[in-house]
């Protein structure tokens, strides 16, 4: 298929107007049906029984007495889930996490699983199952866990990527590197240095819908699963090869997705849902607790960071390094490997290094979390560059923008960019009456700029005209945040029709082909760019059709504001078909009338940030409150710019929340402290200010309109801008995320005393 | 355990049903009578999902037994719209973008609903705290606020 | 398991002590169903106290209130005459979890909770408020402060009851405040907090006190020092200091998910000391 | 002919060179160039490699071509939220 991704600088009718989402009014009805609002008939209850241990051998589990209570239908342990992952290592991975195989590797890790008639006799049937549990030593912190006594949670490992093979087993399991140029040299250049140590802890995406399916496997081999999930396709590839099924025999269908944010991009209860069912031969509803949410999915990486950046007295940054840490549960990962990336890819450098350690600990598997592992990189890195400019002297700002990349930099990370947009979002900041605005006692401003990569991948649409004119969408991403209005306004640009033509609706597994997921900001640059391709091959299809019509030559048919045109003179007289008319007639010039399109979507476009922030401290109590907040950021082309907005808000919201009191407490024991909304404290509403949303458009070259993804990069300044702003009101530099009343009161108090 | 027979009023409507004396009224609306849209975000009180009014009092219906609704009256999201004529607030949170994933929505526009039944013309922060209840992780609050005060107008000018 | 709806406070009381296996008070539940969904208690009998007449009233009494043990905290807020007297004591009721907890949760419940960090219980005891029991031996009146025994302990007997609480008519010239510390700006346990009441002279001279700490010990702190250094003098800033000296040296804390130690020592000072300069100003100090 | 620059690890298990030249018109070649050249590369690209060609980061298009004097960068291919 000749599809052309080029940006191509047409004028738009529907894209980037405003209207009502095509799902929103199931949504304000409580109609819409999400992962736990589904129910079949002869259902059981699942429930999970978790290892109250942070780190402990499994050497026996007595499931005997919890299958002897009636009601109890099927009770599996890993047993019930053998290994078909073949040495794909990843996949074990996810399988272990899911039932955990010959050791509990955290506080609720799953250890088994009934099904039951009901909840009562489910709960009752998992305190009569038995474990045997040998304790072990734990590790919970970055820190301490790559410290040489500490306990070893995996014995096989060997930590990747360094230039020898080590003789040792160790809790980090990967080096990485990045970088160009000769960062000593640099620093030799510097007139001024700034060096310091950052720490951030873990915090968990909380969206308010705990994970949900309901699993029915058939006797025939054959199932469906009913699941919330950012990508049900995926979803599918990792049940059928942990359970052993061929894949097209197992459909799944997603439901509403309440908040994923990235922690739902892979299986937890889902294959545990499917084992129950196959073993009970029943269908089975598997919800998580708030409490096993918390406990056992989702958090993203606690970190330690080390900056160091050096700047000539006239303000240019001549060398940047960073060491980056980061957990990644008990399972390697490649979360510091992306902070490496991601730390210093806002600026023009010709010296710089980053290493990255990837380290296992005794806490949940991390998952991705919106722009995974560039908020904490974004942190050091921009409170350091913060520092410097006023060790230096300069505006913080005009020290970023003397510093920023642009077109043709070589980036941190290697390669060099395309059109970006950091220096017109530092511009915009600079300009911004956000930053005139007047500043009490106790107050601060903090900015921050950041960076998210954006992807593509795989991705369907099926675009079916109905008989009457009427266009279904048939999409394969999941719509986390009104991307089936968006997706129906490039189908309405494209078609030239209304908007409320069209219906779009998320397909299910049996429906489309594979698409990836909706993670890495990609839902509507990719599926936008399949569904620009599908309706550009069933306008050919119009067209032909039209021509026939017509009884003239398709190559004398335009397709122009939802109508064909005979063009040239000799057909002056035709007048114009619209879709409407031709598709009438579908049924006899060839049948239905569809475009489909099956593609990568590659060459998604990198996208920046910059926020501005306002906040007061209480230096009594170390309180503080978000007064002002700005985001700027760059989305290449906003289709719906409420949406877009809404995403930008959302990280902002994400971000504060992580900077000033959400983290994962751990006692000694290595269990969680905190594991429910009440103690793990995200914003709410009376929290926040207003967060006032600048949107650039800087188009991506690589997308017919210049789509970039925007649902990430919101949440990567907002730790560094709240962190500036608290330290300029406060008086000190706060180098421990999140700054809790605590932690700021402490800080305050450790500055007065000297 | 014996089943505790329920006699009570859902959205206008009389409504019998058997529960279990400790089962939380939003498992009874949800599982028994099939409303489900009020959500369990939490289940212990700390998100506001499940807000239903009962007898003219927001609550979250996580927090309730099934039992206690004997005789009392019992508002959900199901019963905001009448007919086909969606209710202001439903219409806001629609115009002004005020749900992403839409898991709270249900929560907010019943604790919204309360909030403008007792103070009509309600200012930002009053807005604000009225609702720091119904946790929102989508949209930064912003839009909900916005959405809320649009129908404050609305509503008094009806 | 049973669920029963008694209608006289003596049939409770009844079925209360005649309980064999574990039973419960139902008055708001925003406790009991919260730890019952978590396991932690398991009753086999819950007694909704709301169909018992008089429960759900707040009255007005020859010498204050009395506040039924079923009234939601949202109807204290609601209550003019109880607000005017006792602000402090409303504030504190109206701090306890979300506008929706709000319409279920009741002071009594917050009180025989046995939470360190009540929020209404410090407000209650520097109001020295009182406790109507009902038992199997008959009614008694005791001091808030001596229901709570340890963290999630009680004084109450075994088929014991509070029936309401009860607040004074306020002396001219005197009011109380109640402040509490949580990192959000709604929907947090308190991580320390104070009540304060006082009562001035002509001249805006302290005569009686009461000063109370919560979060800060396994019981609500009522910090006799702390009055004792109001009392007898206007609120100066000599006054103020001793008195968050003194609260924050009162406390015997812990670290914990909510704060540390320091924190809330630091921060019990400095609550104490804003509540007393509220409480100064409603009882119309200058 | 086109030059490719590894990341650091790549690097490492190809031979320490972090440039490397290989003749390929494409991603697909490039990959079974590179196996060939250097066999530790292998288990890499097969875990997934995102090639970066003029600045734009490609994670599944094979067919891409390398245009002569490109800068082609090899990059970990990453996971988002």
């Amino acid at each position: 298929m000749n599809f052309d991704p080029r940006f191509s600088g047409r004028k738009f009718a529907s894209v980037g107007t405003r209207p009502i989402r095509p799902d929103g009014v199931d949504k304000v009805t409580g109609r819409a049906r999400y992962g736990a609002d589904f129910n079949m008939a002869g259902q059981l209850v699942g429930r999970v029984l978790r290892s109250p241990h942070a780190h402990a051998i499994i050497r026996k589990i007595d499931t005997s007495k919890a299958e002897a209570l009636s009601g109890v239908k099927a009770v599996i342990t890993a047993a019930d889930l053998p290994d078909l992952t073949d040495g794909d290592a990843a996949m074990y991975d996810i399988l272990d996490n899911c039932m955990a195989r010959t050791k509990a590797l955290y506080d609720g890790h799953a250890v088994a699983a009934v099904a039951a008639i009901d909840a009562r006799t489910a709960r009752q049937a998992l305190k009569l199952i038995e474990v045997d549990y040998e304790v072990l030593p734990h590790v919970t912190d970055v820190d301490e866990a790559m410290a040489h006594h500490a306990p070893l949670i995996n014995d096989t490992i060997f930590t990747e990527g360094l230039e020898q093979k080590p003789a040792k087993a160790s809790n980090v399991t990967k080096r990485s590197q990045f970088g160009h140029g000769d960062v000593h040299q640099g620093f030799g250049a510097a007139d001024f240095i700034v060096e310091r140590s950052f720490k951030t802890e873990q915090t968990h995406q909380g969206y308010i819908e705990p994970h949900a399916c309901v699993a029915n496997v058939s006797t025939d081999g054959t199932a469906d699963l009913w699941v919330c999930t950012q990508g049900h396709f995926v979803y599918r590839q990792h049940c059928a090869q942990l359970l052993g099924m061929e894949a097209s025999k197992l459909r799944v269908t997603s439901s509403e997705i309440g908040g994923g944010f990235g922690g739902k991009t892979h299986v937890w209860a889902e294959p545990v849902a499917l084992a129950l069912s196959r073993k009970a031969g029943r269908p089975v509803k598997l919800v998580m607790t708030r409490d096993e949410v918390f406990r056992a999915s989702g958090p993203t990486s606690a970190t330690s960071i080390d900056v160091k950046i050096g700047a000539r007295k006239d303000g240019t940054i001549t060398a940047a390094e960073a060491t980056l840490r980061y957990s990644a549960g008990p399972y390697a990962g490649s979360w510091a490997e992306i902070g490496a990336m991601t730390a210093f890819a806002c600026y023009k450098l010709d010296n710089v290094k980053t290493v990255g350690y990837e380290v296992l600990v005794n806490r949940p598997k991390t998952a991705a979390y919106r722009a995974p592992s560039a908020p904490m990189a974004a942190f050091a890195v921009e409170s350091a560059v913060d520092e410097l400019a006023k060790e230096i002297g300069i505006d913080p700002v005009e020290f970023r923008i003397r510093n920023a990349a642009q077109e043709g930099t070589r980036s941190s990370y290697g390669p060099v960019y395309g059109p970006i947009g950091i220096g017109p979002t530092l511009e915009a900041v600079k300009n911004h009456a956000h930053m005139k605005a007047p500043l009490k006692a106790n107050q601060g401003r903090g900015m921050a700029c950041g960076f998210w990569f954006n992807f593509g991948g795989q991705t369907c649409v099926d675009l079916n005209i109905g008989m009457d004119g009427s266009v279904s969408l048939a999409v394969g991403t999941v719509d986390v945040g009104g991307s089936r209005a968006s997706l129906s306004l490039v189908a309405a640009e494209e078609l030239g029709i209304d908007y409320t033509q069209l219906k779009a609706v998320v397909a299910d597994t049996s429906s489309l082909g594979y698409n990836d997921m909706t993670d890495g900001s990609r839902g509507t640059f990719s599926s936008s760019m399949a569904t620009i391709s599908a309706a550009r091959n069933a306008i050919k299809i119009l067209r032909e059709r039209a021509a026939q019509m017509w009884d003239i030559s398709v190559d004398d048919v335009v397709w122009e504001q939802g109508h064909a045109v005979a063009k040239g003179e000799k057909h002056g007289n035709l007048g114009k078909l619209s879709l409407k008319e031709i598709a009438a007639k579908s049924g006899t010039t060839g049948g239905p009338i569809a475009g489909h399109s099956e593609l990568v979507a590659d060459g998604a476009g990198v996208s920046f940030a910059t926020h501005i922030c306002d906040v007061e401290v209480d230096p009594e109590t170390g309180s503080t409150r978000v007064i002002r907040y700005t985001v700027v950021q760059d989305a290449g082309k906003a289709v719906h710019p409420t949406y877009v907005e809404g995403q930008y808000q959302g990280g902002a919201a994400q971000g504060i929340g992580w900077a000033l009191n959400e983290e994962y407490i751990y006692g000694k024991d290595g269990r969680l402290q905190n594991a429910g909304f009440l103690d793990y404290r995200i914003p709410v509403c009376s929290d926040l200010p207003m967060i006032d949303t600048q949107i650039l458009e800087i188009p991506n070259p690589n997308h017919p309109y210049g789509v970039r993804g925007v649902g990430e990069t919101s949440i990567v300044p907002p730790l560094a801008a709240i962190a500036n702003a608290v330290s300029n009101a406060a008086g000190v530099r706060m180098t421990h995320i999140p700054m809790s009343p605590p932690r700021i009161l402490a800080a305050i108090e450790a500055e007065r005393e000297g | 355990m014996a089943g505790v027979a329920v006699s009570t009023t859902i959205n206008g409507d009389a409504v019998e049903y058997l529960c279990q004396p400790d089962e939380p009224l939003l498992d009874v609306l949800r599982d028994r009578l099939g409303l489900t849209g009020a959500k369990e975000g939490c289940g212990t009180g700390d998100c506001g999902a499940c807000s239903i009014i009962l007898d003219d009092r927001l609550v979250c219906s996580c927090l309730v037994l099934g039992a206690e609704a004997e005789g009392r009256r019992i508002e959900t999201v199901e019963g905001m719209a009448h007919g086909d004529r969606l209710h202001p607030l439903q219409q806001k949170f629609l115009e002004h973008a005020a749900l992403q994933c839409g898991i709270c929505t249900p929560g907010f526009l019943i604790a919204a609903k309360d909030l403008l039944a007792k103070n009509p013309d309600p200012t930002e922060e009053e807005i604000r705290f009225g609702l720091a209840g119904n946790l929102c992780r989508c949209t930064g609050y912003d839009k909900i606020v916005r959405a809320v005060q649009d129908a404050a107008i609305v509503m008094k000018g009806a | 398991m049973r669920y029963i709806r008694p209608l006289s406070i003596e049939d409770a009381v009844g079925q209360l002590a005649g309980s064999a296996g574990p039973a419960a008070i139902l008055a708001g539940g925003s406790d009991l169903l919260v730890r019952m969904k978590g396991g932690f208690v398991e009753p086999e009998l819950i007694i909704d106290i709301k169909g018992i007449t008089g429960l759900s009233e707040i009255r007005a009494t020859a010498d204050g209130f009395s506040i039924g043990a079923a009234v939601p905290c949202a109807v204290l807020g609601e209550n003019a005459a109880l607000k005017k007297a006792w602000p402090g004591v409303v504030e504190a009721a109206k701090l306890i979890g979300s506008k929706q907890v709000q319409g279920r949760c009741t002071i009594v419940g917050n009180l025989c909770n046995a939470s360190p960090a009540a929020d209404s219980v410090p407000a209650l005891v520097a109001a020295g408020a009182r406790a109507v029991v009902v038992g199997p031996s008959g009614k008694r009146t005791i001091a808030v402060e001596t229901v709570p025994t340890a963290p999630g302990r009680t004084s109450l007997a075994k088929g014991e009851i509070i029936e309401a609480i009860l607040l004074g008519s306020q002396a001219p010239r005197s009011a109380d405040a109640y402040l509490r510390f949580i990192p959000r700006t709604e929907m947090d346990i308190a991580v320390v907090s104070a009540g304060v009441n006082l009562t001035l002279d002509e001249a805006g001279v302290v005569t009686a006190a009461r000063v109370a700490i919560g979060a800060a010990a396994p019981t609500v702190l009522l910090v006799e020092e702390a009055a004792e250094a109001l009392i007898g003098r206007k609120l100066d800033e000599a006054a103020l200091e001793r008195l968050a000296k003194i609260c924050s040296g009162a406390c015997r804390p812990i670290d914990d998910k909510r704060g540390t130690i320091e924190f809330r020592r630091k921060v019990a000072g400095v609550l104490a000391r804003r509540a007393a300069q509220t409480a100064y100003a409603r009882a119309g100090g200058k | 002919m086109v030059e490719v620059t590894l990341w650091g690890a790549l690097s490492q298990v190809a031979g320490g060179n972090s440039k490397v030249e290989v003749e390929a018109k494409d991603i697909r070649e490039l990959f079974r160039k590179l196996a060939e050249q250097y066999p530790g590369l292998e288990p890499w690209i097969d875990r997934g490699i995102a090639v970066a060609i003029d600045g734009t980061i490609y994670r599944d298009t094979w067919s891409k071509e390398l245009p002569p004097g490109a800068e082609i960068f090899l990059l970990p291919r990453l996971a988002g939220g």
